[in-house]
C-alpha cells in the first residue's frame, strides 16, 4: 500500500516542486471550504440536501491534479466540487445542489462529465470516452471516480471489463470510504480488499491511503503514464473513511461507530498534509490563512452569485429532451 | 384504527405480514440497521432478525435476481428499491424473470415477489430521484401494479401485493410519505388489488388519477363550478374497468392526470379504453395533464413539471365547453 | 435502385453510413467477424478495419454506457443489440444516460447513438428471441423510435437515425429480414423520422399499424369489402400525428394493430392520440388488435398470439358496423 | 488445473465405487446421445434451431453426479438437457426445442429450475435459491451452469457478489468453451484466466480439465462439501473447447480454427472416459453397446412421444401470466 496512514511525513514525490506541493494545498482547502460551507448553506436552507465529501478531499484532488488537462474526469455525487480544481466556479455546483439548471454544464468546458447520481453507471462512460480518445489517437485518458458500494453493481463490473478489453486508458478510482450509506464494506464484499477485483479483469491495482495527497497523485500519476503507454486502465482503491453523514438528509448515529470516526477525523487528510507542508517549510500562518481566505471569498461570491440567479425559465421543462 | 403518515403505514404493514407469515423475507438496500432512507422498514431488523430483514450489496439487478431465487426456496421476498429510478437496473430480472418465471412452469410454481419503491417528484432532491416509471411496470407481462393515493391505501395494497401469489410492484408516492396523515386500520388491512376507489363523487366530469395525482384531481374537483367525480385507479394492473366505464358513462368527459411523462404513459391506457369501450358515453375530447415527454426537471421547476390543479382546471373547463 | 431484402437494406445503410462519415462507428456483439447473427453487419470488419466495427463482450449495458463514452468523445456508436431481448439489460442507460445527457448539460453536447435490434415474433424461436419491447423505449424522454416495415424503409431510417443528433432506437421486424424483398435507393437514401407512410388509401376505414403488422393490415385491407386506408407509422416517436387525424378525419373509424402485450403498448397512445384530437370524427369506437398481456408463447403458438389478418377483419366489421 | 487434458489414465477419484463410473458413463453416452439425435432431428425439422453441447457432456455430468437429489441445478440453454440426468423424459427437452408448451416443467420435479435464455440471468436465482435453502436450515445447495461470455455480463457479477456476501451454498460453474458465438474468450476479458475472478468475489476458485469427467466430479464434489459445511460459494472454471457451431443456425466457419477443432474432437470426453474404462476392466464391447442401445432407445421413445403430442391449446396464448 502506497502511503502511510500513520508516520509522518509521508515522503517526497519525484518531480514534484515546491509550487506543486502549495497547488495541491490550494486544491485541497477549496474543497475542504466548499464542503464545510455547503454544510452550513444546507443547514440555512440555501441549497437543497447535500452529499459531504469532508475527508475526501485529498484523494479528489491528489487525482485530479496528477493529470493533464486534456484528461477528463467522471464524478459521482460524492465528487460533487471535483469541477472547482478545473476553474468550474463555485456558483455552478452550489446552483446544482440548489436545483438550478445553472448546475448544468457543458462536459468540454472543463473536461468534467455531469455529476453521476446512478450508482457506478458513469464507469462505463469514462471507459467509452477513453477508449475513444484512444481510437482517435489522442493521448487524453479519463478517471470515474466512484464508492466502494459502487463495485457491487453490474455496470461497475462491465465498465472493468470493457476497459481492460478494449485497453482503454482510464483510471478506475475507487473511493473505499467504508460505507454505503449504512452498508459497511464488509457486507459489500468478502474481498478481503477491493483492489483483488482488479485481478479478475486482468488490469493492474494498487491500494492507496487515501488521505496521503501525495500517495494518491503518485498512483494516479503512474497511472496515467501506463494509460499513454497503451497500457490501458488501472483499479486505483484510495482508502478513506466517511466520518460524515452520507449527506445531509441521513442520521449516521443508527449505525456508525463513534469513536472510530473521531480517530479518523484526528488524521483528516487536510490537516495532515498542511503539518506536512509547515514541516517542510513551505508553509507558514500567513500564506496558510492567505489561501484559507481565498477559498472562503470564492465560496462566498459564489453562494452570492448563485443566489442572485434569476429563477429558471419555466420553458424549460418542455426544453431539451431533443436537438431536433 | 390509528393516524399514520403513509410511510408509517407502509411500515405497519410490513411489521404485520412479517408476523402473519414467516416466509415474507425484506430485502434492500439499507433497509435493516438503518431502516431504510425514507424509515419504511424501521424497526424490522430488531424485530425479525436479520435473517429476514436482509441490508444486502448495493445492486438492484441482485436484489430482484436473488428474489427469484429465494421465492424458488419458498421465501416471499418483499425487495425495496431505494428509489424509483435506482429500479431500472432490475427491469431485465423484471422482465425476463419475474414476469414469465410461473408461466413458465405451465402455472406450476408461485412467484410471490413484491417489490417496492418511492415514486414521483415533490420533494426537492437530485436528478434521478424523482420519476414516475410506472409504464414500464405496467407494460410488462407477468407483474401487477398498485399506487397508494393514502396511507390507509399503501397499507392495504401492500398487505395485498405480499400475500398475492404473483410478483407486484408497489410505488409509494414518496411526496406523500410524511404527509398527510390518515387513518390506518391497525392489524390485518387487505385492500383487493383490482378495485378503484371513487374519491370524490360528481356528474359531470370524470378526474381519473393515481397516487400523488389524485390530491391533485381533488383540489381541481374543490375548485370547480361543475361536478367532478374523482376516481383514484390505486391498482393500475388489474385495472377496475368497470368503475371507470361506470362513472364516464354518468359524466360523459373525462380528464385522466398523470405526473409520468405523456407519451405511452399510463394515462393513454385509459385513454384507449374509454376510446374503446366508453366512446358512445364520450360527449368530449378525452384529455390527459401530465408530466412532459422531457426529464424530470432539476427541482427549482418541479412545480412547473408536475401537473397542477391550475392545469387540470384548464382541461376540465375544455371538456366541459362541449 | 436494387432489390434487397430488409437486413440487406439495413446492411446497405451501415456500409453507406461508414463510409459518409467516418466518425460512425458500429459495435455490439458478434458484429465483426462474423457480420452479426443475422449478417446485418456483414463485411463492415474487412472494409472499415476492427477500430470502427468493434466486437465487444457480452455486456448489453456495457456497450450501450461505453456508447455514452464513445459520443463524448466525438463518435457516433451504431450499437447493435442482438435480439429485442437481450437489449433489456441496457435500459438503465438508455433511462438515466442516454435519453438525459443531452438535456443535462442544457442542451450543449449532443449524444447521436444509435441503437438497432432485431424485434418481434414469427421465426420460431426460443423463449426471449421474439418480444416486442417498443413501448419501453418510446416512453423514455429523449430518445426517438423508428420501425420499418419494409427494406427501403429500413435503410432510410437507420440513415437517418445514424445522421440525427438526437439518440434513436431502431427495431428492425425480424421475420421481414430475409423476405420478402423490395426496391431500395442505392447510396444516399434518408427516410426522415416523424414522417408516417399511407400504405394503401381509403375511406371507410383506417387501420394504423407498424412493422410487421403493416403486412397482416395490408392483407387484412385487401380482404375486406368496404374501403380501408393502412398507415404505416415508420416513427413512433416523433409521431406523425397529421397523418393520422387527416386520414380518421376522413374514414371516421380506426383499428390499431400492435403485436406487443396490449396494456400500455404503442397503440394505446395512437388510440389516446384520436381520443382527444379526433373525437368529433370518431363514428366508431377504437379498437386495438394485439398481443396478450402474456409472455410471448413458445413458438408452436406464435401464430396464435401474433394479430392476423382475420382478427383485424374482427375489428374491422365491428367498427364498420357502427 | 486438476484433471490433465493429456496423459491417461485420469487417475482415480477417492470413494467412487465401479458403479459410480459406469453410472457416469452411462450419464455421458446419454448426453452425447441427446445431442447427437438432436441435430440430426434438427436437420429432418423435427425441432427447431438446438444449442449444440456436443464435447460439453463430462462438464455437465461430471458437475450434475456429484450433487445429491435435493440440489438444485440452474442450466443454461447450453445444458438444455441436463435435466435427463434427473430422470426428465427426453420428449420434455425435445418438446421445448420444438417450440411446444410440454417443453416447460415444473423445477421442483427434478430440482432443475428453467431452460435459461439471457445471458448471466439464472445465476443471482441459482444464489438466491442456496442462500434461501441456508436461511431455511436445509443443507440442498444448488449449481448454475454459464459460460465464459457470461462472465462479462453484470448479473454475473451481481449474482457472484451476493453469493460470497450471503455464503450462499452455490457452485458457479462457468463453461469456458473459448467461444461466445464468435467472440474468443482473449475479446471477452484480459484476465489470464476466467479463474481469477474468484479472487475479486474472496470466493475459492477451481480451475479443471472440463473433458476430464472425474476432475469434474472431484472439484464439484469438494465445492458441495465446502457448501455444505457452510463455508460459501465456489467459482469453477471448467475448460473445454466448443467442436460444434454455437447452434444449428450458426456457421462458425468464418472464425473458428478448424484445426483446433479436429484436435479437441479427437481427444472428446466420452471416448477419453470410455478408454479409461476399458483399460480398468471395468467396460466391455458388450456393456458398451448395451449403454449405447439403451441411450439410443431413450431417444427414439422420446422423440416419438413428443411428435405425438397433440398440438399445443392454443388457449394458452391468454394463461399463466397470472395465478389469480
Ligand atoms: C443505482 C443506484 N442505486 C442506489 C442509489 C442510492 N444511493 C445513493 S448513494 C448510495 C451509497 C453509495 O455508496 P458508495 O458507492 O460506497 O459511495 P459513497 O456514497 O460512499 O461515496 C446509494 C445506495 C443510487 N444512487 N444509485
Ligand atoms: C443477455 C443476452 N445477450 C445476448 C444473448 C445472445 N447469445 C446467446 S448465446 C451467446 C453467447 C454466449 O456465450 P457463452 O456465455 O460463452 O456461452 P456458450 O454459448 O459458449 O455456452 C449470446 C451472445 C443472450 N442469450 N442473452
Ligand atoms: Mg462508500
Ligand atoms: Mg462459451
Amino acid at each position: 500500500m502506497i502511503g502511510d496512514g500513520e508516520a509522518l511525513p509521508d515522503g517526497e514525490v519525484e518531480g514534484l516542486t515546491e509550487q506543486d506541493l502549495l497547488e495541491l494545498y490550494r486544491a485541497l482547502v477549496l474543497l475542504r471550504t466548499y464542503d464545510e460551507r455547503s454544510v452550513v448553506y444546507h443547514s440555512q436552507g440555501r441549497i437543497g440536501t447535500y452529499a459531504i465529501f469532508w475527508g475526501h478531499e485529498a484523494m479528489q484532488a491528489g487525482a485530479v491534479l496528477a493529470l493533464e488537462p486534456e484528461d477528463w474526469v467522471f464524478p459521482s455525487y460524492r465528487e460533487s466540487a471535483i469541477g472547482l480544481l478545473r476553474g468550474m466556479p463555485p456558483e455552478t455546483v452550489l446552483s446544482w445542489w440548489r436545483g438550478h439548471p445553472a448546475g448544468w454544464w457543458d462536459p468540454r468546458t472543463y473536461g468534467v462529465a455531469s455529476i453521476a447520481v446512478p450508482i457506478a453507471t458513469h464507469v462505463p462512460h469514462a471507459v467509452g470516452f477513453a477508449w475513444g480518445k484512444r481510437l482517435r489517437g489522442e493521448s487524453a485518458c479519463a478517471i470515474a471516480f466512484f464508492g466502494d458500494g459502487a463495485t457491487s453493481e453490474g455496470a461497475f463490473h462491465e465498465g472493468a471489463n470493457f476497459a481492460a478489453v478494449m485497453s482503454a486508458p482510464v483510471i478506475l478510482l475507487c473511493n473505499n470510504n467504508g460505507w454505503a450509506i449504512s452498508t459497511p464494506v464488509s457486507k459489500q464484499t468478502k474481498a478481503e480488499a477491493l483492489v483483488d477485483k482488479a485481478v479478475g479483469y486482468g488490469m493492474p491495482g494498487v491500494r492507496v491511503d487515501g488521505g496521503d495527497v501525495l500517495a494518491v497523485y503518485e498512483a494516479t500519476r503512474e497511472a496515467a503514464v501506463r494509460a499513454r503507454a497503451g497500457d490501458g486502465p488501472t483499479f486505483i482503491e484510495a482508502v478513506t473513511y466517511r466520518c460524515a453523514p452520507h449527506a445531509t438528509a441521513d442520521d449516521p448515529s443508527a449505525y456508525i461507530d463513534a469513536e472510530r470516526v473521531e480517530a479518523e477525523r484526528q488524521n483528516e487528510c487536510v490537516g495532515r498534509f498542511e503539518r506536512y507542508l509547515r514541516r517542510l517549510g513551505l508553509l507558514g500562518d500567513e500564506l496558510a490563512s492567505q489561501i484559507a481566505g481565498e477559498a472562503k471569498e470564492a465560496l462566498r461570491a459564489g453562494i452570492a452569485a448563485a443566489e442572485s440567479l434569476p429563477p429558471p425559465d419555466p420553458g424549460l421543462v418542455t426544453r431539451n429532451a431533443y436537438v431536433e | 384504527m390509528s393516524s399514520r403518515t403513509l410511510v408509517e403505514a407502509v411500515n405497519d404493514a410490513l411489521q404485520v405480514e412479517m408476523e402473519r407469515d414467516e416466509n415474507v423475507i425484506v430485502m434492500g438496500e439499507d433497509v435493516g440497521r438503518a431502516g431504510g432512507v425514507f424509515r419504511a422498514t424501521a424497526g424490522l431488523l430488531d424485530r425479525f432478525g436479520p435473517d429476514r430483514c436482509v441490508d444486502t450489496p448495493l445492486a438492484e439487478a441482485g436484489i430482484l435476481g436473488t428474489a427469484v431465487g429465494l421465492a424458488m426456496a419458498g421465501w416471499r421476498p418483499v425487495c425495496e428499491m431505494q428509489y424509483e429510478s435506482f429500479s431500472y437496473p432490475c427491469l431485465d430480472q423484471l422482465i425476463c424473470h419475474v414476469g414469465r418465471y410461473h408461466w413458465r412452469t405451465n402455472g406450476a410454481m408461485d412467484f410471490p415477489i413484491t417489490v417496492r419503491m418511492p415514486t414521483g417528484g415533490g420533494v426537492k432532491a437530485p436528478e434521478l430521484h424523482e420519476d414516475s416509471p410506472e409504464a414500464y411496470y405496467v407494460h410488462t407481462p407477468g407483474i401487477k401494479v398498485a399506487i397508494p393515493s393514502n396511507p390507509a391505501d399503501a397499507k392495504g395494497l401492500l398487505a395485498a401485493a405480499i400475500r398475492s401469489p404473483d410478483p407486484v410492484v408497489i410505488m409509494e408516492p414518496k411526496v406523500l410519505y410524511r404527509s398527510p396523515r390518515g387513518e390506518v386500520p391497525d392489524g390485518d388491512h387487505v385492500v383487493p388489488l383490482g378495485k378503484a376507489r371513487i374519491a370524490r363523487e360528481g356528474d359531470d366530469v370524470t378526474l381519473i388519477a393515481y397516487g400523488a395525482m389524485v390530491a391533485v384531481a381533488e383540489q381541481a374537483a374543490e375548485e370547480l363550478e361543475a361536478s367532478a367525480e374523482v376516481i383514484d385507479i390505486r391498482s393500475l394492473k388489474p385495472l377496475d374497468e368497470e368503475a371507470l366505464l361506470a362513472s364516464v358513462g354518468k359524466t360523459g368527459r373525462a380528464v385522466i392526470v398523470q405526473e409520468a411523462p405523456r407519451v405511452a404513459g399510463f394515462g393513454a391506457e385509459i385513454a384507449a379504453l374509454l376510446a374503446e369501450k366508453a366512446i358512445l358515453d364520450l360527449r368530449a375530447p378525452v384529455l390527459r395533464v401530465t408530466g412532459h415527454d422531457v426529464p424530470f426537471p432539476f427541482w427549482s421547476l418541479e412545480d412547473e413539471y408536475i401537473p397542477s390543479a391550475a392545469r387540470v382546471l384548464e382541461a376540465v373547463e375544455q371538456v366541459l365547453a362541449y
